[in-house]
């Protein structure tokens, strides 16, 4: 395809993730990828296939297959930032950020700072998240904890095209960043694919481009109500303004596509026009990343709410294994267009 | 070697035969989209699981991995309750709030499954503190993969069990793949039984293949647990006769490789070393292999009529009720 | 002392824990403590002495000295719990949490659900958290993290009161508790005393008795802003609302002991009377607890409030070691002060 | 044995007179009530660090604990630049962010101090894969207390060295105590090295209070790692002749195994050796002494001049500038 902004194709997500690592890794020869199962001959490319293919072009020292050994990858992922390499760490779901918690938390995250700012740690975490009927212990969204972070940096693509111009912000960055990217997003193909996918494919330029930190987009414009949402969510809320738009009722849809830093100027705006504001979140409710958007705004926009801000979050539970209970446990497009309801109540 | 009494010996073949015939069962109610989820099979691997459980009581327990059913079935969940679960229905054995990955039922000693690869090993020396701090003398049978032992967790409970001399058996099913990764790909050792030197336990290897051998192997560790002696290290070899997960193919095994462990399936490893020595008449196993036929039907019968669980539920069972 | 309570003697919150845990200990044998350098004859009683001299009662095999093992220490504590004990399992810095967070996230708050709630884990994991010029690794206030996580619950003693009574309250539970502790508010004498420590004492009844979850309680009422605040927040709140007093302004300070369960009714009426809300939190302010009030808050009491809720809570930066840029880094009773005056100028 | 240059047997007991006295002087810095935080000193174990750094170019890393002092100074950090950050002030190592329990300065390759125990050690074997990485012939040599080999860490980041023969020397300083906590109670081991086999690389045991065994034995470890032969396990037996922090009295210790120990004072070790095999005189030793204690008074003087952070500056370096 060909628009004002050059030559196209469209692809997937994992497909964009994939030719942005092969790009910066092409560009830099301090990028290199580590995590488990990522470059074996014949087998996945990571647990969803992003870096299928890659070990081919740059050997088995630059995709590099580790032990199972979650603190070890992110340990040296943080000694490799430090002296010179930009590492992208690939952990197989974003649950098992829990095993290199000290590693991110205590080291990643604080060695700059605890140096005077002598050192810095350019590393990557990519972390699929999102529940999809494996249970408890591989459906987590855990992005919340890492905006409680001080000194990491969060993105949360939800298009092809965000995908891939975040990934190449990340690895450039000298900080450390967390890169979450929805299993059910990926549109992976063959024998990894997931059902219940929504597999969004974008147009991606051929000509090399990278996205800003910190920069929301408006996914629809509106006037009556403000949806903020990531990830999978951005679909749930799109899917919801769609119906809503039958009952004459204009949302909004904001995809913030980094938690840090955050767009809040975007989101204040755009409230300051609608005077309510959703935000829709996969994570669990209590002390999640919708409570942190839903305290920023009340602040900075207190004088034009006309109505609470809600919050639609997985409720505070673990992820259910059981496909119906994980149904209810997942926000819909019900809940969000209740709540879209609920906020219109307020005149 | 020991010669466990008939009973025993028929048991092991029937438990082998109910893990063997559940999974390919599943993978094919998988396979056909009638069973959610994602998917560890254990096949080809049952003798570990059956070796270890024959020495255990029921008061005794086991932890388990990312791949359940198996481990579950040897020590005495029901294949209905199993079944159920994978269905993600009321009567599983974790009422749906688990599925695959969680399976277990502790009334059996089956702590519900620790999907998180070497998460289950200092649970285990926490039952083993907990055995012994409770004046019993229960054992608890750790199963983990070759993966696990790279992880720090392994590292912490071995080390603590071994200190404290408490009454666990860390059985390790080398099946020489972790997911894809060789295990030559993970470790620097021949064997990885070599590790138990490092925590100043005993360590030794056994043919996983073969449940007469694993039963002795863990049956001596089991005896030294009872006795307060402390933990062992129990390396059983073993493979894979399936994919790692769902559909995968196996892309990155040696096809001549799959062949030669196809030989050494368990199941015809014990029926050769059960008929050549005339313990078992080959009707007879072929009678055990039919009624297990029957009671596979009978479970997925079972779990396709359980009640499905409310979308609400999902809110129960947060935190224990008083 | 002597009150319509009873008997009372004044006591710090060390002395409380201790006590708490050691009636527990004499009513329940499967009550035990485990943890690093806890019981080790002529040592410390744990980093800030709250076992000292309890092995002398219970043995060495009751308050079970470990190897540096956080990660089995936890792991071992979620064994004991699912199998009939009760551990009381302690973590020398709250900062290393992060060194366990796979037991605790994954394994501990998880295993009641997965079962179906067929089994239990009636664990107790004694954190102490704060900043006391020891840097970035050894001040952290990691309290909002646990908050979300569905299956802990969480307490945040500021009195030895309560502290005694949350504790044998946490112990007795059939759920994992986190249990924090101020390292400023102990009390701790002698060799392990702190620096600049608040170290309160309270009344303390010889009779027995314990403390619900979930229930806060209003250390000082005040009719035009209400301030929520925990651990060494509390008091900091205290001497920011005396010293307002003078200037003619009332704050309601309330201390909600919990975290998880939170207190929400007490808060809500508190704002309907009030319409105003500061939350005083030494957590990293993104992502933190004082935004989990805020968005719970504006919702529940939207009509009522005359003013944005503040959040006044430390900045997103790691902890700093320098004395001064510590003090700056703490909220302080002037930001409380000046919190106040600026909810005060909605009318 | 091998016996290094003169120059080098200077260099090393004047680095070890700075540590000693910095510590010394820090310590009562701190008892006065001069110095915030909380502090752990090295002293009686300066064999080790100065041993070990002997061996190191200045494009070499080490990584070092929660007791740093002195391997910051052995690398090469300044004494001034150490002694300002325990000042917290601006002119410190790290600006006065990191404190005690920070030091270091990447610039002559001493990566600021990790105080969670264990948590160096993988980030060792990260600095090990990216010297290697990028061709170099760098080595990275990873000091940890013998409390740090049960963290899961440990375990991991070892496994992955060894597996990827990365240039690293991990160096155990072995006092006998993590914190209160004495060796037996943490280890079932006669020898901590005897881990090293757990990972298919060599591990050895030396005195830790022998500054040039420690050199020695380092440096076989450092060729090893540089001709890409991977790494090492060295135990280094030591002991603190100090509390574990602040004023800890250490009451957990045996009052003659601290004699002992007292006797054996690194700097005497290496005093006695020196002046009997008459490389060095007592004259020349004391003026090392005394010059070293004036460069501790310059360092504190230094310290105390230098600028104080301004408290909001606490808001700065959170992320690298770009
Ligand atoms: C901590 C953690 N890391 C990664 C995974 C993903 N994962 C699931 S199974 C598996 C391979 C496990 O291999 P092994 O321990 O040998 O057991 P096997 O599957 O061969 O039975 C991996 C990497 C996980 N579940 N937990
Ligand atoms: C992960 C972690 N757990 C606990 C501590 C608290 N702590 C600091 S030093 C120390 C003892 C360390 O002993 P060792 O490794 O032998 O070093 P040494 O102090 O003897 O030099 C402990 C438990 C810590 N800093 N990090
Ligand atoms: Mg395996
Ligand atoms: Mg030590």
């Amino acid at each position: 395809m060909s628009t004002e902004k050059g030559e196209t194709r469209r692809m997937t997500i994992a497909e964009a993730l994939r030719e942005a690592i092969r790009e910066e890794m092409r560009r830099d020869d301090r990028v290199f990828c580590l995590g488990e199962d990522i470059g074996i001959e014949g087998g996945f490319g990571g647990a969803f296939t992003v870096t299928l293919g890659l070990s081919e072009e740059f050997g088995h020292e630059r995709i590099l297959d580790t032990p199972i050994s979650e603190a070890g990858i992110a340990g040296a992922a943080v000694g490799a930032a430090l002296t010179g390499m930009r590492p992208i760490a690939d952990v197989q779901y974003a649950d098992f950020l829990f095993c290199m918690m000290d590693q991110l938390v205590n080291q990643a995250a604080k060695m700059t700072y605890m140096s005077g700012g002598k050192v810095k740690v350019p590393l990557v975490m990519r972390a699929p998240c999102g529940a999809t009927t494996r249970g408890a212990q591989h459906g987590q969204s855990p992005e919340s904890f890492f905006i409680h972070v001080p000194g990491l940096k969060v993105a949360c693509p939800s298009t092809a095209y965000d995908a891939k111009g975040l990934l190449k912000t990340a690895i450039r960055d000298d900080a450390p960043v967390l890169f979450f990217e929805h299993k059910l997003l990926y549109g992976s193909k063959g024998m990894r694919a997931e059902k219940d996918a929504v597999s969004p494919t974008s147009e991606v330029p051929t000509e090399e481009y990278t996205l800003p930190f910190g920069k929301g987009v408006v996914r629809r414009e509106g006037k009556d109500v403000t949806i903020v949402a990531k990830l999978l969510m951005v679909y749930k809320a799109l899917a919801a303004a769609t119906r809503l738009e039958d009952e004459g009722v204009s949302c909004e849809v904001i995809d913030p596509r980094t938690l840090v830093p955050f767009d809040t100027e975007m989101v204040v705006d755009s409230v300051r026009k609608t005077g309510r504001l959703i935000i829709v979140d996969e994570c669990n409710r209590t002390g999640g990343w919708a409570g942190e958007v839903a305290a920023e705004i009340q602040e900075k926009a207190f004088g034009y709410l006309e109505a609470p801000i809600l919050r639609i979050t997985a409720p505070d539970t673990p992820v259910p294994f059981s496909p119906v209970m994980e149904k209810f446990y997942v926000p819909d497009e019900d809940r969000i267009t209740d709540a879209v309801r609920e906020v219109l109540r307020w005149r | 070697m020991i010669r466990p009494p008939r009973e025993s010996l028929v048991r092991m073949y029937q438990r082998m035969q109910q893990i063997r015939q559940l999974e390919e069962k599943v993978y094919y109610l998988f396979l056909q989209g009638d069973m959610p989820g994602t998917l560890h099979l254990y096949i080809g691997m049952e003798a570990c699981a059956v070796g270890v459980c024959e020495n255990l009581r029921h008061e005794d327990y086991i932890t388990s991995t990312h791949r359940p059913h198996g481990h579950a079935i040897a020590k005495g969940v029901s294949l209905k309750a199993v079944m159920a679960e994978l269905f993600g229905k009321s009567v599983g054995c974790c009422g749906g709030y688990g599925g695959s990955m969680h399976v277990g039922d502790l009334a059996v000693g089956s702590v519900p499954a620790i999907a998180i690869v070497g998460g289950g090993v200092p649970v285990a020396t926490g039952i083993g503190l907990s055995c012994k701090m409770r004046k019993t003398d229960n054992v608890v049978c750790c199963f983990f993969g070759d993966g696990a032992v790279n992880e720090g967790a392994f590292h912490e409970g071995l080390n603590m069990a071994a200190l404290w001399d408490l009454p666990v058996v860390f059985v390790c099913e080398n099946n020489l793949y972790a997911a894809s990764t060789p295990i030559a790909q993970a470790v620097k050792l021949a064997h990885l039984s070599e590790r138990a030197g490092a925590y100043g336990i005993p360590g030794v290897t056994v043919d996983g293949n073969d449940v007469l051998a694993v039963y002795e192997v863990v049956g001596q560790a089991v005896e030294r647990a009872r006795r307060g002696e402390g933990p062992t290290f129990v390396e059983c070899n073993t493979y894979r006769l399936c994919g790692h997960s769902r559909s995968d193919t196996c892309g990155y095994r040696d096809r001549e490789e799959e062949a030669e462990w196809k030989k050494r399936d368990p199941l015809l490893v014990m029926e050769e070393n059960l008929t050549e020595a005339k313990l078992i008449t080959p009707d007879e196993l072929l009678g055990i292999k039919e009624a297990v036929a029957r009671e596979i039907d009978e479970a997925v019968q079972f779990a396709r009529a359980g009640q499905t669980p409310k979308p609400e539920d999902c809110m129960q069972h947060v935190c224990a009720e008083e």
